[in-house]
């Protein structure tokens, strides 16, 4: 029974981390139409902006407020990041679908060997508060704090976003602008606005993936945003494009299914089994869980 | 109107296939050539004891040269077979890779473990690549745009965790698989024979152009070109879009597995590198450099990317880049980081590729002589 | 010129000994990659006496990046027999040397495989060598922790694919096979989430849990293990990483023991002091003495052979040295490289930690069971 | 020839297109009218297969069309043209042309012949063109041709296949008054004697009544009136709901 | 062909008045096509100017060139003056919140959206959106508030194109042939609705149909290839069958309809 609650409770906060990833390359893919290979940079710029803060910056540490600075200091960093990103190569680019994917991709290749030539190749520990190194027993489970701050701040993301497109005229501009650009500025509106402002959104979130990763980590390194990306890029495509709600659906689906069979089956069955499961998903169902138009 | 627009989002920038159109100009007597003069160059580089200093680093005829040119040609015919795929018909595919690996693993298990020939392994693998991406592709197909898309990236994840898995060890997981040259005829083993191997990645490209050419040229290239711009209106023609696209697809994968073929020679192994999308992604790279839908454009951005892949990594670690002060040197010796730069440059500075060079320098060369004329 | 042009050996005596290098200078491994390089710097200085020189011919190391990746690997393989290379080495990566040792084979040149700590490159052909140690012997040296084996239940937690299949393999052929009773726990090596394997372990009950994991996961993978209460509940053996790796471990450091190839301290060889005095920083890490001790074989295999490739190969084969870590010895029937590995323990916290052996294991306690040479 | 039975296509609850049943007769020419939104283009999707139908049939010459996919329905002999034109925008007009004829005349799936010397295609396709008048803009690409000429481009696309019934989704919107006549002329050879039948949706009424041998008026979905012009246009609900008072 | 052909400037009686949008030798290459060479003409303040020409002379490209949204690789001259700015310097949204509102030719809604947000989304900052106004015009586009613009008729879609500009107040609107495809009674509709919108707002309309344009237009342009053929008093230009003929293409029995 512990092992069902233990198994529960930490895929979702695995479900949580994938979520987290993808929230923001959801919002970006889906309203933007920018499938963004360099998100997993924006993580890594994240992560090692937070690593940097806590060590460096006055007023941040790895522990207490000091740590919410410090990540507050990383998410700052990848907002701005993802929006010079978005100013300098996306903007120019435009309607041009394929030459943006590859502008990110050559991005994220550039971006990671910069990472690495500053920072080295090799994982560094991570500053983080003492309590997310330890469990909190739930029913007879030894459930992993960092786990559950996962959850917490997965879930306050979630929220964040629902809101921002709900109550806010963007949600609207950016959807419009996506399927005809030239029309919503014909309308009067600074289109390029709001899709920096997404950026920007994309980016935080990344930013804060990335800080948050690295605390359930315990390390960071510049390749760890990548092979998040993979799942992340599943996750987004189960859930429907652009519908952030679709998301976190697929991220407990794809994170609960990845630790159970993983506890079950044998080792390697529970990616196999994610990518089977993203395969049926599409085939039945090409515009994902929700479907491509969504207001959230 | 109450057709909603199709989903298919990713269709590459326009171009209209070479071979569907009779150009005229001035170059037009000369351009057939072109290609054979560009034949006649490689058939004879072998030859040639000149030496290159900083594009390579011994003589052309140096194994070491031949064997990198050797990698190049195989990614020209690689990428000129993928925009196939991509550039002509508008299918983006982000699982190519899967088809190339098949190639790859088929050969070196069927030489290596079950001991076969290369002239029996080879033939097989080819075969077997072309079923794997006619079957992928006839479930694949049911969807369209971005869907389809992480349907074919999905399959080749799958492939890329079999062959990490290493069930049976028989691809030899991560750390890849040497091939048993015992198999293979003495004439592609050992460094004195590298020029054999060039040949043979020579003789690939050709046919891969060659039949990539023909094929576009042909009444089915006219369909894929329809279909790349819309598929609804070749269905009221009275097409079967998805037999089209099937075709495409599975012709595509049987290149790219061929490619394999020569590949596991040239290198002598297989490695699990090739079985990741990142192999995709950068014959995507390939193709846009060079300019997709066009004859010689992913050849080009074929060729020019692995070369550049290789070559960087000795820029790297050159002494040049050492003695620069170190936030430049730093960056400057990955070679990703340059790798990444450059096509980032590429696609600002060549939209529409390399082929779209030509075509902008005989833009401004009009406009230059209609100015003068203007004048006069 | 003809298309068959290679570079000839360059006979004449006072022409330079051409040796090429490589490995990873980028890449995932780069850092492994620069502690092979300085370390063959030291050791070519140590074994030159500071000449770079045997006799009178001088060695001219000629250095490639191959990015962990076996195609780039094999072109610049080529390149360099191409231009007269008759040695080659380094091979960061297990890949690399397995594909660059059939190349070796292929056309006759000495091949001295690096960290590469793969099984199979022993005994490959009889062109191979290696420089540094093998999987094998980390894992006999994990048996060393238990004592007598008979009848002790022993789990290996391995990832998936060929790093894990080789360890689990070695695990049950050098414990199993002393009478211990061997399972296995696999985990894929993209996991990112470790709970549900920690728990299988720890349903397991062993009496060893012998851990091999490599990447970027692995403090992830080891806090999993403290929070659920693995490490305390039994004796833990993994491999203690390079030195930068130490600090991930964080608190679950103390709860595990160590077998070591090599780390800063734990010998204080000539040769140790004279790597020391000349590697940038001074601290000795884990592949410092891989490159230390293929300069070693390079300066012999020039000395003794000359330009032929089959003297060298005999020069090399039996030969024993003092490298970095003690007496090592290049068996002669596959080219195993006995040497002496160790038992770690490691303190501190935070950013600082020291490693302090335990015990040492002589070359000949951890000899891999002979292997047929296959080519 | 052509002939719907109870055709019906439901999103939810509503009918778009509601139990329609029309005859089309060899060689007759069918206007169809309607208010916008009427369903009338939805009703081309459904008799093209765009669109799959909720209840009721297709025939063609009798046959059960209703479960074919569209390309199985224009190898039929079914032709249409698009509201909103839809040409191959990255292809040059003469190839837009060409494939539209290679289409209908089979030999589509052949990889190792030369398209461009199979010289029949390409006079059918000139002579398409030269009909609706495009031959000057054979080489441009249709993606950058002015919206009155996409639509004669659509048309050309449809002449290229000879199809025995063809459906024309308002082929004179946006048609600059001086090229009405021409285009007129173009849809009225269509029939002739030839046996084709033309069903056609359009607004401009004076087209509809010049070459319509009977109309069609859609409403809310379903047939409200299937007659000849003059009994058509004396209804007082198509007055009423369509016509308006004049301008 | 008729001596009023050529670059004549204005015409009409209260000439007195200052046009409100003047254009002057605008030129516009695309891709290195000369579309538009060297297009002048003006707008009155009030009432219906109409451009007129066969498919393809470049009205669209006219009217996309006044509203800043030539293509890329395209290169515009001349100048375009709104009173006394200039038009051609500011870009596309600049324009339209200052009060120039754009009806495209292919009516561009949001497929993706809601009828309801696609309204929303053409509300502008500081104006209250007259919606009253936009759904006593098109009651259609009230009852089907919620459906996605996509799936909308193709006359509907035109409505909402044209209940999108109007939920502003505009200076000057440019409506590029509005009652293409929709119904007779909608055209009609369509017509008397921009007649009522002229009477405050002046309009440069596009349009096909002759009809349309005898009732509302005031002025007319008339392009061919590229360049202006006539300017005048529409009235005159369709009534005199001569310069009908000569300039439209169309025998005055047809603009009688
Ligand atoms: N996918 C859909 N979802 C909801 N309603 C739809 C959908 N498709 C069409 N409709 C509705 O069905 C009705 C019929 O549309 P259709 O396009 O067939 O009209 P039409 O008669 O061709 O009009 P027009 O003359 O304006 O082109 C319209 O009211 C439209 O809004
Ligand atoms: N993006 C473009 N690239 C190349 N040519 C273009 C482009 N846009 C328009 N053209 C060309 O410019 C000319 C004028 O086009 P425009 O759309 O302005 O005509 P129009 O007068 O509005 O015609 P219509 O009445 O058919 O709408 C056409 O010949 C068209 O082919
Ligand atoms: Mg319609
Ligand atoms: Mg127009």
């Amino acid at each position: 029974m512990d092992a069902i609650i233990l198994l529960t409770l930490t895929g979702l906060g695995l479900a949580a981390l994938y979520f987290l990833v993808a929230s923001g390359l959801s919002l970006v893919f889906g309203l933007a139409d920018v499938l963004n290979f360099a998100h997993g940079l924006f993580l890594g710029v994240g992560a090692y902006a937070t690593w940097w803060a806590a060590g460096n910056l006055p007023g941040a540490g790895p522990d207490g407020l000091g740590f919410v600075v410090a990540v507050a200091f990383g998410v700052a960093a990848g907002t701005l990041m993802a929006v010079l990103v978005e100013l300098v190569l996306i903007r120019p680019l435009y309607s041009r679908t394929i030459e943006q994917v590859l502008v990110t991709v050559g991005l994220s290749l550039a971006g990671v060997a910069l990472l690495q030539a500053t920072w080295g190749a090799d994982a560094r520990p991570f500053p983080r508060p003492e309590w997310t190194r330890q469990v909190t027993p739930i029913l007879g489970a030894q459930v992993p704090n960092g786990g559950l701050l996962l959850i917490v701040a997965a879930t306050l993301v979630l929220g964040a976003i629902l809101a921002f497109l709900r109550w806010t005229r963007y949600g609207l501009i950016i959807r419009a602008g996506v399927e005809n650009r030239e029309m919503v500025t014909a309308l009067g509106i600074d289109v390029r606005k709001a899709f920096t402002l997404v950026f920007a959104i994309g980016g935080a979130a990344a930013a804060l993936a990335g800080a948050l990763g690295s605390v359930y980590f315990g390390t960071v390194s510049p390749q760890q945003g990548g092979s998040l990306l993979i799942f992340a890029f599943i996750v987004v495509v189960i859930g429907g494009m652009g519908s952030v709600v679709g998301s976190a659906y697929a991220a407990v689906a794809v994170g609960l299914l990845q630790q159970f069979v993983n506890y079950y089956g044998t080792s390697g069955l529970g990616d196999i089994c994610v990518v089977a499961l993203l395969a049926v998903v599409l085939l039945l169902r090409p515009q994902g869980i929700a479907g491509k138009v969504a207001t959230a | 109107m109450t057709e909603v627009k199709s989903p298919e989002t990713a269709a590459p920038p326009a171009a209209v296939p070479s071979e569907l159109t009779e150009e005229p100009g001035r170059w037009h007597r000369v351009r057939p050539y072109l290609p054979l003069v560009a034949l006649v160059v490689a058939l004879i580089l072998p030859y040639s004891t000149l030496h290159l200093p900083g594009i390579f680093e011994g003589a052309l005829n140096s194994p070491g040269t031949l064997q990198l040119l050797a990698v190049c040609l195989v990614f020209g015919g690689l990428a000129a077979g993928y925009d196939l795929l991509f550039g002509r018909t508008g299918m983006l595919s982000f699982g190519h890779a899967l088809y190339f690996a098949a190639g790859v693993y088929g050969t070196d298990i069927l030489i290596t473990h079950a001991g076969l020939p290369l002239w029996q392994a080879a033939p097989l693998a080819i075969v077997g690549g072309t079923i794997l991406a006619g079957l992928i592709g006839a479930v694949a197909l049911r969807t369209v745009g971005i869907a389809f898309a992480m349907v074919t990236l999905a399959f080749a994840q799958v492939g890329a965790i079999l062959v990490a898995r290493d069930f049976g060890g028989l691809t030899g997981g991560e750390e890849g698989l040497p091939l048993d040259v015992s198999g293979v005829p003495a004439g592609l083993v050992g460094v004195a024979n590298t020029v054999n191997l060039y040949w043979l990645a020579l003789a690939y490209l050709v046919v891969v152009v060659f039949v990539v050419h023909r094929v576009s040229g042909s009444p089915t290239g006219r369909v894929l070109a329809g279909l790349r711009d819309d598929e609804r209106r070749i269905g009221v023609l009275g097409l079967d879009p998805y037999r089209f696209k099937l075709v495409a697809f599975t012709l595509a994968g049987g290149l790219a597995a061929a490619g394999g073929v020569v590949y596991c020679l040239i290198v002598g192994g297989a490695s699990p590198h090739i079985t990741s999308s990142e192999l995709t992604l950068s014959l995507l790279v390939m193709v846009v450099l060079g300019g997709p839908g066009t004859r010689w454009g992913p050849v080009l951005g074929g060729i020019l990317y692995m070369y550049l892949d290789h070559r960087l990594v000795s820029v790297g670690s050159s002494g040049a880049v050492d003695a620069l002060p170190g936030f430049l040197s730093r960056p400057l010796s990955q070679p990703l980081f340059v790798l990444g730069t450059v096509f980032i440059l590429a696609v600002y500075f060549f939209p529409g590729g390399l082929a779209g060079l030509a075509s902008r320098v005989a833009l401004l060369r009009d406009s230059l002589r209609l100015g003068s004329r203007r004048q006069s | 010129g003809s298309p068959q042009n290679t570079a000839s050996g360059g006979g004449d005596s006072a022409a330079p000994v051409k040796v090429g290098l490589v490995y990873s200078q980028s890449g995932a491994l780069a850092s492994y990659g620069k502690q092979y390089i300085e370390g063959f710097r030291a050791g070519l200085d140590f074994a030159t006496g500071g000449t770079n020189k045997v006799g009178d011919r001088a060695i001219e190391i000629t250095e490639v990046d191959d990015a962990g990746d076996p195609a780039k690997a094999v072109s610049a393989a080529k390149d360099l027999i191409g231009k007269g290379s008759k040695i080659i080495a380094g091979s960061t990566a297990s890949g690399v040397a397995l594909q660059v040792a059939p190349i070796a084979a292929q056309n006759q040149v000495l091949f001295i495989s690096g960290p590469a700590a793969t099984d199979a490159v022993t005994g490959a052909n009889k062109y191979t060598f290696r420089s540094g140690r093998q999987s094998y012997q980390d894992v006999v040296t994990a048996k060393s922790f238990i004592g007598d084996p008979t009848g002790k239940k022993v789990v290996v937690f391995a990832q998936d694919g060929a790093f894990g299949d080789a360890n689990e393999a070695a695990v049950r052929a050098v414990i199993g096979g002393a009478g211990a009773n061997v399972s296995a726990v696999r985990a894929p090596a993209s996991a990112t989430e470790f709970t549900p394997f920690a728990s299988q372990i720890k349903s397991a009950k062993p009496d060893l849990l012998f851990v091999a994991w490599a990447g970027t996961t692995a403090p992830a993978m080891w806090q999993t293990l403290d929070q659920q209460g693995v490490l305390t509940s039994t004796t833990v053996v993994t491999g203690l990483d390079i030195r930068a790796s130490w600090p991930t471990f964080g608190a679950a450091g103390s709860k595990i023991s160590f077998l070591s190839h090599y780390f800063d301290g734990a010998s204080d060889t000539e040769a140790a002091k004279a790597a020391k005095a000349k590697i940038p920083g001074g601290t000795l890490d884990l592949f410092h003495p891989d490159g230390f001790a293929a300069a070693q074989m390079v300066v012999r295999a020039a000395q003794e052979g000359g330009d032929d490739v089959e003297k060298m190969i005999s020069a090399l084969e039996g030969w024993s040295f003092e490298g970095v870590k003690g007496t090592m010895t290049i068996r002669a029937e596959d080219h195993a490289l006995l040497q002496p590995m160790y038992q770690a323990s490691l303190t501190g916290s935070g950013d600082t930690f020291t490693a302090t052996a335990q015990k040492a294991l002589a070359g000949d306690e951890t000899a891999p069971p002979v292997q047929a040479m296959k080519g | 020839m052509l002939a719907t039975r109870g055709l019906t296509w439901r999103i939810g609850e509503v009918a778009i297109v509601d139990s329609v049943a029309i005859d089309l007769a060899p060689g007759e020419f069918l206007g169809v009218i309607g208010p916008n939104g009427a369903g009338k283009t939805s009703l081309f999707n459904l008799i093209t297969g765009l669109r799959r139908a909720t209840e009721g049939q297709v025939t063609l010459d009798g046959q059960d069309i209703s479960a074919l996919p569209p390309y199985r329905r224009a190898r039929l002999g079914l032709g249409r043209t698009f509201q909103a034109s839809s040409v191959f925008g990255s292809l040059s007009v003469r190839e837009n042309v060409r494939l539209a004829v290679q289409a209908h005349r089979g030999g589509s799936m052949k990889l190792w012949r030369r398209a461009a010397a199979d010289r029949e295609v390409a006079a059918a396709a000139d002579a398409a063109l030269h009909r609706v008048g495009l031959t000057h803009r054979g080489t441009a690409l249709a993606g950058t041709l002015a919206h009155g000429e996409k639509r004669k481009l659509e048309i050309a696309l449809l002449l290229a296949g000879e199809p025995r019934v063809m459906l024309l989704d308002e082929p004179m919107a946006g048609v600059s008054a001086e090229d009405v006549p021409d285009l007129v002329q173009v849809i009225r050879s269509l029939t002739g004697d030839s046996g084709r039948s033309v069903l056609m949706v359009e607004h401009h009424m004076d087209v509809i009544l010049e070459l319509a041998d009977r109309i069609a008026v859609m409403h809310h979905g379903a047939l409200l009136a299937c007659d000849t012009p003059e009994t058509v246009m004396a209804n007082p609900t198509v007055q009423e709901a369509y016509l308006g008072e004049e301008l | 062909m008729p001596g009023s052909r050529t670059g004549q400037s204005q015409s009409g009686d209260d000439s007195a008045t200052e046009p409100i949008l003047t254009v002057e030798e605008l030129s516009v290459r695309i891709a290195g096509l000369h579309i538009l060479q060297g297009v002048s003409f003006t707008v009155a303040p009030t009432g219906v100017t109409v451009l007129l020409g066969r498919n393809g002379v470049g009205k669209t490209t006219t009217l996309r060139a006044v509203v800043g949204l030539t293509p890329r690789n395209g290169e515009v001259g001349g100048a375009v003056r709104m009173g006394a700015e200039d038009l051609l310097t500011r870009p596309t949204h600049r324009l339209v919140r200052g009060g120039l509102g754009y009806v495209p030719e292919d009516r561009c809604v949001f497929a993706g959206l809601t009828v309801a947000e696609n309204l929303r989304l053409a509300e502008r900052r500081g104006s209250t959106p007259a919606y009253d106004r936009v759904y006593a015009l098109f009651p259609e586009l009230d009852r089907r508030s919620r459906q996605r613009a996509g799936s909308l008729s193709g006359g509907q879609q035109q409505m909402l194109a044209i209940g999108r500009v109007l939920i502003n107040d505009n200076r000057l609107l440019l409506v590029d042939e509005p009652t293409k495809g929709l119904a007779p009674k909608v055209v009609t509709e369509v017509a008397e609705v921009l007649q009522r919108v002229a009477e405050s707002v002046p309009v440069l309309l596009v349009e096909q149909n002759l009809a349309v344009v005898r009732r509302l237009a005031r002025d007319a342009v008339v392009l061919d290839a590229g360049r202006v053929a006539w300017t005048g008093d529409a009235k005159r230009l369709l009534s005199e069958a001569a310069l009908t003929k000569s300039l439209l293409g169309v025998g005055s029995a047809e603009v009688q309809h």
